[in-house]
This record gives C-alpha cells, structure tokens and sequence, in this order.
C-alpha cells in the first residue's frame, strides 16, 4: 500500500504516525513545500523571541521519520493531483494508493496598497516568514501589523523582544476578536499597550508606502516594516485539482474521507463541524488538526479510530505571561445566550450558558483547570447536576460521588 | 532436705524391661544385669524395679508392699489395713545387707482382700476402693508408705544403685514373666525410698526416664479425678493419667497413649475424616492429658507393657525381640548386654506406643 | 473563664514546619487552627488529648506533644486529675464518663509473676525446629470420649470451635467502633483463624463474609438479636458483665445512632441505645440456665453458649454456678478491660483484676471437677504475649484481647472515646473520621499483632519445653510470683521466684 | 499500564500526597528544604480537592489517548509508547498551557509552563502513592483510560 501524505503540518505528521501504526509494511510519503522537519507552527513567534532555537523547533524527535520510514519530499511543491498521482513542481509524479491531503491555510492578503513584490511586507505563518522577518528587523525598526488576531499578536510578542517600536492595526473593536469578547479583548490590548506594544482597534491599514502606514482614518503611522496577519484561508488549491467537493474548506466525511475515496483531507484544510454553534466551518486549531489527521491515518490504513462528533474553537495563548483562554463560544450573537462574568483585577472569567449547558467561556489570568471546563462544553455536561458554583471554581468535586469514583478510581477505563 | 512430695525434684534415669511373650517365668537376673549395665544413668540415689507373676500362691490378693519409718507409723497403718482388709498374708520381706543400701525403713509386705463389707458399703469395685485406700494410708499416716499394691506383681525399690536394690531384695530368686527396672539419678536430694522407681498403684507400675514439663497441667487435670499427687513425680502423674484413662474411662491402653502423646494437629488434620474426629475430640476434650517434654517409660500391667516415648523422641528408648522374649532399655547395650543378637532391635518412635502383651 | 488547666502543650518546630495544614486538617478535637490570613499556624492545647493525630501525621515530624508545665499545687492527695474532675463537675453537675481502661496505679500482677524456661534437666524446644502447637478447641467437653466395638467413635461431641491461636478479639459493638474497625477486626480473625465479637451491637451485613469466625453478644439490650444472627455467629455470648463497668449497663448516646448502626442494632435512628444493668429475665442464676438453653434451643445445639461476667469479689462462686447453668464457655473480664464509655467513678473503683479472678475461678472449677467440661477464657487488658502465657499458665483457654487490637490500628489510649470523636477513625460513626481507618490497612496490622503475639508465645513454650499450649494450660509451675505477698501467691496459686 | 488510582472513600483530606510529590519533585528531594528554601520553588503535580466529608487527590489518568498531547504545540507533552507514561519535557514547553485548557480532569498544572504528573519516572512507587498514609492512593495495572 502506498501512502501519500501532503503537507508536514500537526495533521500531515500525525496522520503518517496513525497510519504506521496500522499499516507497518505499506510506504508512506510526506510531501512538503517546506524544507524542515514538522515544527509547532506557533512556535514561529518564540523563534523571534528567542525562546525556541530553530534546533528545538522540530515536533517529533531527530529520528521520527526514519524510525516510522516515511520517506519525505521537503521542499518541493505538490502541484497538481491526477490519476492516483501526485505531480511535484519537478514534473516528478508520486503514485499513491491513499492519498492525504494536509496542506493547511495560505494567509489572506488583504488589499493594501503597496504590498505586491515589496520586500519589507512579511506574512507570519511558516518558520520561513519567522527567518526572513527576524533578519529584516532591527531594535528601531518601526513594525507595523495588521491584523490583531491571534497570529498577529503573537508576532508582536515575538517582535517586541527584538524590537522597540510596535503597532498593531486590528479592524475590529478589540484584538483577539474571532474568538473572545470586547471586555477580555481589551484587557489583553491594555495589558500589551502595558508591555510597550501599541493596539489601534477600529481600523486598518489602507497603504504602505516604506515609511508610513496609511491608516482608514487617515492617520499614518511610522513603519519600516509591516507584517500582514488578518487571517488564513484553507489551502484548497490542489483538491481543486483533483476535483473533490469543496465548500468552506474540503469536504469530508466523519472519517476524514473526501468525495474521493482514495483521497483524505484534515486539518486546517478541512470545514469542521462546530459543536458549540452547529456551523460548518474552517478550525484552523492545533488539536483539531491533530486528531483530524489521527482519524484519517488510522482510516487510510485499514484502522477505526473513532470519529469525533465534531469540534469546536479552543485557544490557550499567552502574552507576556498573561494567559487567555477561550473556548466555544464567548461572546453569543442573540440573547438566548445567559452570561456570567467574574472579574478580579486582570483575572476574567466569563461562562457562556444556554439550555443548562455551558456553551463557551473565556478565561484570562485564570488557567487554573481550565480543561475541566472544555469537558463541559464538549460533552455538553448539564450544568444543574453539578453541585457548587463552578464559576468560581472548578473541580472534580463539583461532579457527582459516582463520577467522581469513576473520574479518579479508575472507573472510566475501558 | 525436702523429700518428694514436699518438693518437685527433676532427675535423669535409665530404665529397662524385659518380658516373656509366653508368661514364662524368669529369673531377676537378667533384668538386673541389664539396668547394671546403665551404671552412669544413675547417681546412687534410688534404683527399683517391677515384676509381674512373682506372687501365684495369692494371685487373688492385692500385694501391698510399705515402707515404714517406724513402729508407730506401722501401728496405725496395720490398724488401717485391718479395719479395710482381710489380710491373707503378711511378713517382712525378705532382703540381705548389701554395700550401697543404708538406712534402710522397715520393709513389709501385706496380701490382702478388701474388706467385703466395708467394700459393699463403699459403693466402688475393689481395685477403686484398694487404690483409695492406698492413697490414704501414704496422704495421712506419716512414715508409712504403701509402694506397691497389685495382685500377682511388686515393686522392690531402694535408695541404691538399682543392681544394688536388686542384690538387697534378692530378686535374683524371684521369677517374673514381666520385669521392670529403674535407675535414678536425681538432682538434689539425698533420696528417699518412696521416690525410687518405679512408680505403682494397683496393677500399674511406670518406669521413666525425664523431666516432663507438663507436670503441672497434668497434676492439676488427674486431680479434678480425685487423684492426689504427693509425690510430685512425674512418674506419679503418668500413672495416674494410666490409671484414669484406662480403667476409669475405659480407653484401651494404645488410644490413652494417642492422648499422652496426642498426634500434632498437621498430622491429625491430614487423616480421613473419621480419624480426624476421633482424634480431634480426644485431643480437644484430654488437652489436660497431654505430656510434653522429654520422657521415655515403660508401663507394666497385668499381662504386658506399654513402652512410649514424648512426641519429639527427645529421649532414647531402645527395643529389641528375640524368640519369645522382648527387650526395652534406654541403652542398647543394655539389652545386648543380656541378648547380644536379637532378632529385631529397633528404636521406639516418638508418639508412637509400643504395646507387648503375653499370649492368651 | 475555664478552671482547667491544659493537660497537654503543643510544641511546634517552626523550623521544621513546612505549613501544610495536615495537623489542622486532622484534628477533630480542633487543637490546630491555621490563620486564614496569614497562613501561620497555632495550637489550642485545652483541646488536646494527647491523640498524636497530629504527631503521626506530620510529614516533617514537627509536633511534640508534651504534658503541660504549667501545673497546679499538687498534692499526693490532691492530683490535678482529681481537680480536674471536680472543676469539670463543677461545669456540668455530671456523671464524669471515660473511654479506655482503668488509668489507676493498681497492681498489675502480670507484672509480678516470671514465666520459667528449661535448664538442663529438660531441655527447651527449639520452636523454628519441632512444630509448636498453638492451636485450641474451646466449648464444653464430654466427660469422656467413647468408642463402640468396631472403634468408632460413639461420644457425640459438644459443638467446638477451633482456634489457631489462644487470643480472641473482645466484644467491640458497632456502634462503640466504627464498621472499619470492626472489618478490620473481623477480618484479622479470620486471616488468623481465630475469632472477633459482635458485642451488643449486631451484625452488619458488611460483616457476612466473617460470620464464621463472629462471637456474636447477646446483652442485657438484646440489640441486634434474632434468629438470624445467633445462627449467624459461631458462638453466642450472653453478656453478664464487663470489666471496666461491672453492676452497670451501657449508654450508646443517640447521636452516634445513624442510619447503619440504628439497622444493624434494629432500633430508630437517633434514640439512646440504652443497655440496662440487669438483664430483665435474669435475676438469678437458673434464669441464666434458661436464657442458656433457650438460646441452645434456638440454635439447635449447633453453637456453643459463652456467658460473660465482670471480675468481681466472687467470681469463683458465680462462675462455678455458671458452668452448672449449662455454659460451655466463661469469660471472665478484668477490672483493667476497656470500654468505649464508662462512668470514671465505675471504671477506677470497681471489679478486681484479672490475674486473681482467673486464678481463683480456675482453682474452683477444679475443685468442683468442672474446669475439664468448660472452656474458661480471660479478658481485661492483656497486654503482649506474655500476659498470655501467664493467663493460661494461670488456667485460661484463651484470652480475649481488645484494647491491643486497636491499639495496633492506631488508638493512642487518648482515652476520649465517649466523645465520639476518634481521630483515629476507631472510636466514632462520624464518616469523616471512619474513613480514616483502611480495613485493608489495619486489618493486616491487626493480624500482625496476633501473628508477632503467637510467634512469641511459641518462644516461650518452647523455652519451657513445651509444644503444646495444651501443656501450658493451668500450669501454674511455670509462674513465679516476684515481690508478691504469701495470700497474693496463695491466690494466684503459685510459688515465690526462688522457691 | 500501571496508574494512579484515587479511592476517596479512604482520602482523608491530609494533603501528604502533595507535599511528597513536591518533595519528589525538587531538586534537594527534601521535604523541609523543597517547601521553605529551594528556588524556584518546586510544584506539587497533584491536586487533592474537597474538605474532610469528602476528598480525593486528582493525578494524571495518562490517557491512552491523551488530549494534552494532542493540544501540545511543540512536541514537549509526549506519551511515551513504551511505558504509557505521559510526560511534559520542561524543556521544551512554552507554557502556552494548551494542554492544561484541553486535559478533561483538569490535572495539568498552570505555571510559567504546564507540570504534570510523570509518574515519579523510573520509581517503583511514586512518591504520592508510596507516602499516603491512608492506601487512599493505588498504584496498579489498569485497562485503558479515555
């Protein structure tokens, strides 16, 4: 059996771990564009930072590939799919008989005057972006980045350690706004502008001229360099090619499996299923990722690993040791939605609940078990059986003494 | 210096048998010959020894053999004994000075019927009523000491060396079918005629050689039975728990050794469930009976002997069979002293009773 | 303002105290306060009884728990216990009450009396080399054993119980202890091969899997009795009397009656559990024959009848009265013998000590030819194996230990058990502190206890040159009194060391 | 694999597991230095919740498929596949806390970076199992977890 895997992100890597587990004899084949070894994506604004080498970027371990013998294609472009092959930019076809494809997102450019071919605008998605911007900037570049979302506050994060001068243009009210509300989107900008980080919400950069940001409003802002973060789009190019069915993302059934049964699809490539709304849509989330690639691995091989009844949003990050989490969904559209908030100081918790199940929540400053609340979300867990006022804390205790049994005494082994 | 009875004295001894399968009458000098031999089991202070079908002229009278201390003791026991009995018979018996036997007590010999009315009136068969009265005469007339008190059989027993006893009482002209004998080598007292060897009431007469450490439990359990134990020996209360066992309840003389020797639990615990209930309900119900410690004796009754040794074979016991004749002694010298080629020879297990009995 | 004084001072090493609140966290009598501000810890010494919760569980061994230096004038006559209780009677107008046994110095003559070991003219058995024989069957004997001409046996054996080892665990009701510690108990026994008691209190149905090996009571409340658990139990006992409360009944206040324990005793949550002084069908001793051959009847012969009495002046006399009643076992229950509850003024003045009372009901019973047809077994407080050998050396089958036991699981002889209170999960219902007590835990230590003891009694009978306890039974010649007067060795039945 | 197992009915709420496992997790291994000297301080990796009616400590289930690795984005909370053992290579963790916002037990602790339960690595009882004074805690072999 050949396998063809592309893509070396969280899905591609963990897909090529499932499959050899099912499959030890068949051959499996990573492709990718990139010429590294899988990396934590995220991990980009840590590189900047200095925090994490470019030596400890890799996910696996050095021997990953070989003792899985996966043989890899770094740093040739898949082009196009066509009958049971793969054609790399070389004009070089890779035959496969199950095919993965895990090319996840390409960063939307917005239209701004003045990016095409000017060497002093950076994308921040890949380890390549990370290198050339760490290179271009200096301690008095002025860095200008559009896009107050997680990417590209993470990049001014990972900046600021290298650099002085740093602003963040978000064209929403808050930063962080795709996934927590306008109270913890503004204490996280506060607690930036707190760190040297300057955040103008409400706007957006219209022109870059090499010297200045043009803002909407008019108003130009000193900038060197500037770093286009205002989100990603699924890389959906090459399923194109292969003619499978396409909506937001690829489509694919619970098992990873697109309209064609040969061909997989996951991570952020892929249109989720959103458990907390109910939508259809693009997750671009590192777990999510992850398990959609174990899931199509395990299936591509012969294997059954359960499908997942779906996903939904979950961020943890942080910013200058200030931690934000989020979960689901956080800032509900219409009243049918009740919300309870808890403030001390920078700490924020806030509980999205409806129908007695907790829908989403937001926790800044206040990690302590967080996860205890994602079981909840996910398993829509009706809130009125748990005793105690979890909002203020979160324990197993607050589960009944028979789920506590199970949750600590084994009780939940299968 | 306290005597027996009024102390408890441990001693180490030697003891040997002899028995004719056939009844067959032979002389002491066998027997002494042999105990002789065991010179070095003994110190001197107290030797003895027991012979069954001495007496066939009054085989139907309890032979009572007393030491007296003096005339008054044997006035009042002579009182005693015509107030209880009917004397047949009764003289001195007969002894010749001997080097080693001093101070000799005056030494008597009584054959004598029970009372009939008296019997009748006490309520108890003869031999009950005999050994009550044997008890009385040593518990409450000082100075007279009843020894022996059988039918058809003695004891003759000394402060000596036991060959010297037996050259004193000149047993060599008395004819046994069954002798028993006993050298003493007591601790700590200057030795007294009644604590030699053996030990008889009634038919019984024990040999024994150790010190049982039980002493006390079963001094304490034969006493509830009515049974008193003056002499603090250990050869007293082995002969009383005979005596209780077999003739008061009736258990034959290999299952009362079972009990003075009891099987250990593991053992009794692997029998076959009905062995295991015999022996379980012996075991829990004569817990008092059990001896412990290192003992080897020989029991003499009428018609045989019952040989044991403790349940651990702490102490030596040799037996050995030729022709009609059976050996036992603590030695196997001592018994190839007199039989150098037996046709069997062994040694007498622990726990396990070696019982002879004369045909017929 | 609070006459007492602190009998016990908390010292706390701060150098060594890492501030985990273990200490607070376990003190039920709330000695330990942490400051919710500071985090700083303190010490409420009146509270302290001395427990050592606290010491035993402080990883960093931190606490000392000392007597306290501060005292009162004291007197010969006049000891700060006595002052205590009179300020606390003073409080309350009370009736002073007490767990645990008799704290008063009598004499304990355990401690007066030398066991004996062979020299020479006897030599001692070496117990790792010959079997030892612990093991001993209680219940009434025949008079004697009976075989038929074919040599099988004819005499019909009164039920008997075997015991591995001659040491029994004593009543402990549910109800004075907790369920934990009664399973831990139960199952020690059973691991053992020996045998635990239900005292008045029934048998719970988390006890089921143990009931061979229940001594199950039948008191003077009759509380958990039916027909079900007397045939449940391996041996009924009719509870006369206890040790460390002769002439008096027993009070379970109703708080401790919860749910498990108001069903297993089959009474209402909540209400006093009140066990009456007398029993109400006994007021004299052919009364007790009846309630002996009802409770026979009632089990069909199948179990023996134990009747249990207080040593008292004349326990020769009562025991020889209830072994013609029809007993098949006594138990008698020395003034030293433990209580989850007694009046202290009862507890300290009341009953004699054991050693006594088992000598002189022995000798009776001998005396009488009745020792041999009843099985006589000792309790009140023996405390090591030695006690033991000197028990049954004195006369006794078997000895019932209780406060030991529990002692091996932890009790300290705080002597607070009537508070309910047990920091060891021991004395007290309340789930917090039961929980505390693992019977998978001290169950195993419960039997270690029984197991160190049997090792040793083995030691010494085979030092004596004995290899049966059936030959240490009554053998009163192993035992030398020391520093004893001639009517105390006259009792005791036993001679002066040197004689 | 072998797991810790809480038994709350025997939990008493003494909390020993958590000043042993910080203990064990410190540099000195010393219970009064790694609580009242050592630097940085060291982190208890289990969570006793609960008062003294009812209490239990939290450890790690060390899941058979573990959400924490899953959620881990550099490759630093690793199931190893030889002992089953889920680890946090300290190293290698940024403390972005992914893992303590997907663990379903709530048994990552939050810090500067995330610290879990390892098991005491290579100890043949850890050191929360082998110090409860109550056997509140078992160290057994278990089926599969999650």
């Amino acid at each position: 059996m050949k396998y063809v895997i592309i893509g070396n992100g969280a899905a591609g890597i963990s897909a090529a771990g499932a499959i050899r587990k099912h499959d030890k004899k068949g051959s499996i084949t990573v492709i990718s564009d990139e010429p590294y070894a899988a990396y934590g994506r995220p991990l980009i604004s840590y590189f900047i930072k200095g925090t994490v080498t470019q030596d400890k970027m890799p996910y696996k371990s050095p021997s990953f590939y070989e003792d899985y013998r996966i043989k890899t294609v770094f740093g040739q472009s898949a082009e196009k799919i066509e009958s049971g092959s793969v054609v790399l930019n070389s004009g070089q076809r890779v035959e496969f008989d199950k095919l993965l494809i895990a090319t996840g997102s390409l960063p939307f450019i917005p239209p701004i005057s003045g990016l095409s071919g000017n060497p002093n605008v950076f994308t921040f998605l890949k380890l390549d972006d990370a290198i050339a911007l760490k290179k271009a900037v200096k301690r008095d570049s002025r860095v200008v980045i559009v896009g107050g979302g997680l990417i590209g506050l993470k990049a001014a994060e990972g900046l600021h350690a290298i650099c002085d001068n740093i602003t963040v243009v978000e064209l929403a009210d808050r930063v962080l706004a795709a996934v927590i509300d306008k109270q913890g989107g503004d204490i996280v900008s506060d607690h930036l502008e707190k760190n040297g980080i300057k955040c103008i919400t409400g706007n957006s950069v219209e022109a870059f001229n090499n010297n200045e940001a043009i803002l909407k409003n008019g108003e130009a802002v000193g900038c060197d360099i500037l770093v286009v973060a205002v989100g990603v789009r699924p890389n959906v190019r090459l399923a194109e090619s292969a003619g499978i069915s396409i909506n937001k993302g690829i489509v694919t059934n619970e098992n990873m499996q697109t309209s064609n049964p040969d061909i997989y699809a996951a991570g952020d490539c892929v249109e989720s299923f959103d458990i907390t709304d109910g939508s259809k849509r693009i997750l671009a989330l590192w777990p999510n990722a992850v398990r959609q690639g174990i899931i199509a691995g395990s299936h591509m091989a012969g294997g059954a690993e359960p499908a997942e009844k779906g996903t939904m949003p979950l961020n943890s990050v942080g910013f200058f040791s200030l931690n934000v989490m989020t979960c689901g969904i956080t800032d509900p559209r219409d009243n049918s939605y009740e919300t309870i908030i808890k403030t001390e100081g920078q700490k924020y918790k806030k509980f999205v609940i409806k129908d007695d199940v907790l829908r989403g929540f937001v926790l800044v400053d206040s990690p302590h078990r967080a996860g205890l609340y994602t079981a909840l979300v996910r398993d829509k867990k009706p809130l009125s059986s748990l005793s105690g006022d979890i909002t203020e804390e979160m324990g197993l205790i607050n589960f009944s003494k028979d789920e506590i049994k199970k949750k600590i005494g084994g009780g939940e082994i299968q | 210096m306290l005597k027996e009875g009024q102390v408890r004295i441990p001693s180490g001894c030697a003891i040997a048998a002899i028995m004719d399968k056939q009844a067959k009458p032979f002389s002491g000098s066998e027997i002494i010959k042999s105990i002789a031999l065991m010179r070095d089991r003994s110190n001197g202070l107290g030797g003895g020894f027991a012979a069954y079908g001495i007496y066939p002229e009054y085989k139907e009278c309890f032979a009572l053999h007393i030491f007296y201390d003096n005339n008054q003791a044997k006035t009042l026991a002579e009182e005693f004994l015509n107030n209880h009995f009917d004397i047949k018979m009764c003289g001195v018996i007969p002894t010749k000075p001997t080097a080693g036997i001093k101070n000799s007590p005056k030494i008597w010999r009584y054959f004598a019927l029970p009372n009939k009315i008296r019997l009748n009136s006490s309520g108890k068969n003869e031999d009950e009523y005999t050994a009550r009265c044997v008890i009385r005469i040593n518990s409450s007339i000082p100075g007279a000491y009843v020894f022996s008190s059988g039918k058809n059989m003695g004891a003759f027993k000394a402060v000596g060396f036991p060959e010297e006893v037996g050259e004193f009482y000149m047993l060599d002209e008395y004819k046994a079918y069954l002798w028993t004998a006993h050298g003493r080598f007591p601790t700590n007292t200057p030795g007294w005629w009644g604590g030699a060897h053996p030990f008889t009431l009634l038919n019984w007469s024990i040999v024994h050689n150790g010190e049982i450490s039980s002493y006390d439990a079963n001094r304490r359990y034969v006493e509830m039975f009515g049974y008193k134990c003056n002499l603090q020996t250990d050869t007293e209360v082995i002969t009383y728990l005979f005596d209780l066992l077999v003739r008061k309840q009736g258990l034959s003389l290999e299952t009362a050794a079972k009990v003075l020797t009891a099987p250990d639990w593991d053992i009794i615990d692997a029998m076959e469930q009905e062995e295991k209930e015999k022996y379980t309900a012996l075991r829990a119900t004569y817990s008092g009976a059990l001896i412990n410690g290192p003992f080897s004796i020989i029991l003499g009754f009428d018609g045989g002997l019952v040989a044991l040794n403790d349940r651990l074979k702490l102490r030596a016991l040799m037996a050995a069979e030729d022709k009609e004749k059976i050996y036992f002694a603590s030695e196997e010298s001592a018994i190839r002293v007199v039989c150098p080629n037996p046709d069997t020879l062994w040694s007498v297990e622990g726990g396990t009773p070696v019982v002879a009995k004369v045909r017929g | 303002m609070n006459f007492l004084n602190p009998e016990f001072q908390i010292i706390r090493d701060k150098d060594r105290c890492i501030k985990c609140g273990a200490c607070v966290r376990q003190c039920s009598y709330e000695v330990h306060v942490s400051d919710k501000d500071t985090g700083e810890l303190y010490t409420n010494d009146i509270n302290c009884v001395a427990c050592h919760r606290c010491t035993s569980i402080c990883p960093t061994r931190t606490l000392t728990v000392k007597k306290n230096e501060s005292v009162y004038r004291e007197s010969a006559n006049w000891t700060s216990d006595y002052i205590n209780q009179i300020f606390r009677q003073a409080e309350t107008g009370g009736v002073l009450l007490s767990g645990m046994s008799n704290p008063q110095p009598y004499p304990i003559y355990w401690d007066k009396i030398l066991l004996n070991a062979s020299q020479v003219t006897n030599p001692s058995i070496d117990p790792l080399r010959e079997p030892m024989e612990t093991r001993t069957y209680i219940g009434a004997k025949p008079d004697k054993i009976e075989f038929d001409s074919n040599g099988k046996l004819k005499t019909k054996m009164p039920p008997q119980v075997k015991l591995e080892m001659p040491i029994m665990f004593s009543a402990m009701s549910f109800g004075s202890i907790s369920l934990n510690a009664q399973k831990s108990l139960a199952a020690a026994a059973q691991q053992c091969g020996t045998l635990f008691n239900t005292g008045e209190g029934g048998l719970h149905e988390e006890l089921m899997p143990y009931k061979d090996c229940a001594i199950v009571q039948v008191a003077s409340g009759r509380f958990g009795v039916s027909k079900e658990y007397l045939d449940m139990g391996r041996i009924i006992e009719i509870k006369i009397g206890q040790g460390a409360k002769p002439g008096i009944g027993g009070h379970l206040p109703g708080e401790k009656i919860n749910e498990d324990v108001s069903k297993t005793r089959m009474i209402p949550i909540g209400t006093d559990a009140i066990s009456p002084a007398p029993h109400h069908d006994i007021y004299s001793i052919e009364d007790l024959r009846q309630l002996v051959y009802s409770l026979k009847e009632a089990t069909n012969y199948q179990k023996p009848v134990s009747v249990k009495i207080a040593a008292v002046h004349n326990s020769a006399a009562i025991a020889s009265g209830i072994a013609r009643a029809g007993a098949d076992i006594i138990v008698l229950d020395g003034f030293r013998g433990g209580t989850g509850a007694a009046p202290v003024r009862i507890r300290d003045n009341v009953g004699i000590p054991i050693e006594l009372a088992l000598a002189a009901v022995d000798e009776r019973l001998r005396s009488e030819s009745l020792r041999s047809k009843v099985s006589l077994i000792a309790a009140g407080s023996f405390r090591n194996s030695a006690d033991v050998v000197k028990g049954i050396a004195l006369g006794a089958d078997a000895v019932y230990i209780a406060s030991a036991a529990l002692i091996a699981m932890g009790c300290h002889m705080c002597r607070q058990c009537h508070t309910g209170k047990c920091n060891w999960g021991i004395a007290t219902q309340r789930s917090d502190l039961v929980k505390r007590l693992n019977p998978e835990i001290m169950s195993q230590r419960a039997a270690n206890l029984l197991t160190a003891w049997n090792h040793e009694i083995k030691e010494m009978l085979g030092g004596m040159g004995i290899n049966s306890i059936d030959s240490l039974r009554g053998n009163r010649l192993m035992l030398r009194g020391i520093g004893l007067s001639q009517k105390e060795l006259d009792i005791l039945g036993i001679k002066h060391a040197g004689e | 694999m072998k797991r810790i197992y809480a038994r709350e009915q025997y939990c008493i709420n003494c909390r020993l597991c958590e000043c042993f496992c910080k203990t064990a997790h410190s540099v000195s291994k010393d219970i009064i230095k790694a609580h009242k000297t050592e630097k940085p301080e060291p982190v208890s990796r289990l969570f006793v919740e609960g008062d003294n009616m009812l209490s239990f400590a939290v450890n790690c289930r060390h899941c058979d498929k573990p959400a924490c690795v899953e959620a881990c984005i550099t490759g630093a909370m690793v199931k190893d596949p030889e002992t089953g053992i889920v680890i946090n290579n300290s190293e290698r963790c940024v403390g972005c806390l992914s893992c303590v916002l997907a663990c379903p037990y709530g048994a990552v602790k939050a810090g500067n970076i995330a610290y879990k339960c390892d098991l005491c690595r290579g100890e043949e009882m850890p050191a929360c199992v082998k110090n409860c004074p109550n056997r509140a805690l078992i160290y057994i072999e278990g089926g599969s977890e999650r």
